[in-house]
């Protein structure tokens, strides 16, 4: 019981979504009217006063939720969760990277699409910065990476970008790709 | 000994070594070097007999127990000490002790409970692209790895894509000009930038132009601009039937 | 105290990725020194036997896991098996984590063997990490372990890593050998 018991409370931690009785018993391989009783004795546990998070019946199943009391605390880490890079933002950065200074007309060649949404994003978060104008006709601006770029990276300057060939090195499938230096003229 | 070895089983040469040693019931530090060597060998060979991809690092180190073997039955002479009094087998005893510190502690990783296969975090938070280099103190860590290798995967995609319009070389001036003739047709202006707004491809630009150009030609359409720099405008001037009418001939159009 | 115990719980509840005290501190706007002694009462009530979740340090903050006795059970609700780690990535992996930094050459030395393939999939797993390119000839690439090879191996950072002495218990043959500590410099 006891073990059950966990096999539960860890089920319905890493679920995510709610999770009904037929389903816990079926993971628990339990029956169903046991897992009923583990549930209200895991409620009883969990939503006595001062908890931080609740077990709560949602949607047909059950699902852990922080305590709405907590509410305006919590905002705060909502706030401050670091924003995950896309992987549109990585493929724009890494051209940016290695082809500086680029305009933004080049980054969609190479990249087929509309980027003017991910190098706002990526200006916002302070990667990059406008290195000029290109002298061609419409004077483009030309961007490159931040100083935070380099310190989000931990490297000491753009020499230290690897190179492909260091890549191609690590696995033969790659040697035939094409040449790839840091651009730093 | 048994026969049944598999090189594939072995990380490589020193794991194999350590194999022969351990089931020889032999000291590490006191290797009987002819005996290894014979049996390291045999297994060589039979793998190459069974016309198996031996590889390189297996081959050189049958070369280096067979130098070790060689020193070890030279007379151990004065000049001979001075220079490398050391046992021949000596950096070969440092290596494996070494290689076999490493497989330990493999093994122990390998037992200790690891995230995703013993331990669970809630789906959500571990499902994310790059939820494993999540950190609180900087904004966000990506690995230098992950944004070389992101260039390299989109420069290798760019070159794929270059090869295939070559392969199919098979867009026509002629249908180009049918579609742009249609559009025109059915709008009577159309803004430059819209024919090229959805291709993305250099070959499919490149003949989009090349049918505007003709098309000018047989001032079957004019192009205006009202400012430099301003959206550039693709108007008819002939007439729908006198378009429509337009025998485009691919061999009178000479591209190839 | 009831109240900021309940906070802290949610934060980590929420978060997802490991917290560190003062990450902890600022959110719930309190003393570290308090932080730390909730974190403590949590962990002693999480950690108790027979719970599904456990409250553990790694990587330099604190998270919510699950306990590793019901690994079992659990795997029941994975859609899809983890890839294992081959035990020549295993190896390899070992001697980045006591070497660092260590560059490619460095290794496949050690293991007598071609290393890139092995390295590339645990570059690929996001188990290392490049540390920057070593001052010789050549400038190559070194390597070092992740943020995030902590947090698969649940260790609080890297000398939480078992010392050459644990080992040499285990098997006297090693005891006289090279000594072997995590290099972190």
């Amino acid at each position: 019981m006891t073990e059950l018991k966990a096999l539960v409370e860890a089920f319905l931690f890493v679920s995510g979504s709610p999770l009904s009785i037929d389903k816990l018993a079926e993971l628990a391989e339990a029956d169903k009217v046991v897992i009923r009783s583990v549930i209200s004795d895991l409620m009883e546990q969990y939503n006595a006063s001062g908890r931080g998070v609740h077990l709560q019946e949602v949607a047909g199943g059950f699902q852990f939720r922080t305590n709405p009391d907590l509410a305006p605390g919590l905002r705060r880490l909502q706030k401050e969760r670091p924003a995950k890079i896309s992987p549109a933002a990585l493929e724009t950065l890494a051209i940016i990277a290695y082809r500086q200074p680029v305009t933004r007309a080049e980054i969609e060649y190479l990249r087929g699409v509309d980027s003017g949404g991910v190098m706002k994003t990526l200006l916002e978060r302070n990667l990059l910065r406008i290195l000029g104008k290109k002298d061609v006709p419409g004077r483009p601006l030309l961007y490159g990476t931040s100083r935070f770029f380099l310190e989000v990276f931990g490297l000491k300057d753009l020499n230290d970008l690897p190179t492909l060939k260091e890549f191609a090195a690590l696995d033969p499938d790659l040697a035939e790709a094409l040449p790839l230096e840091p651009n730093d003229q | 000994m048994s026969v049944d070895i598999k090189l594939e089983k072995f990380s490589g040469p020193l794991d194999l070594l350590l194999h022969l040693i351990k089931s020889q019931e032999m000291d590490i530090y006191d290797i009987r070097i002819g005996e290894i060597t014979e049996q390291y060998l045999a297994i060589i060979d039979r793998m190459k007999q069974l016309d198996l991809d031996v590889a390189g690092e297996f081959l050189l180190m049958a070369a280096q127990l067979i130098h070790i073997k060689s020193r070890m039955l030279l007379p151990v002479s004065e000049e001979v000490s001075d220079e490398e009094g050391e046992d021949p087998r000596a950096e070969l005893i440092k290596r494996l002790l070494e290689y076999q510190r490493y497989k330990q502690a493999g093994s122990m990783f390998d037992q200790m409970p690891q995230l995703d296969r013993d331990i669970f975090l809630p789906h959500d938070s571990n499902s994310e692209v790059f939820a494993g280099t999540m950190t609180h103190n900087v904004d966000m860590t990506i690995s230098v790895y992950q944004l070389a290798n992101a260039f390299h995967m989109l420069m290798n995609s760019v070159k794929t894509e270059v090869f295939h319009e070559v392969v199919r070389e098979s867009l026509s001036v002629a249908d180009y000009i049918e579609k742009i003739s249609r559009r025109v047709t059915e709008h009577t202006r159309v803004a430059f930038r819209e024919f090229f707004a959805d291709h993305c491809n250099r070959a499919e630009l490149v003949v989009t132009f090349l049918a505007m150009l003709e098309l000018i030609r047989m001032q079957a359409i004019r192009i205006e601009q009202v400012a430099s720099f301003s959206d550039i405008w693709l108007s008819r001037t002939a007439s729908t039937e006198h378009i429509q009418r337009l025998h485009i001939d691919e061999e009178v159009l000479d591209y190839d």
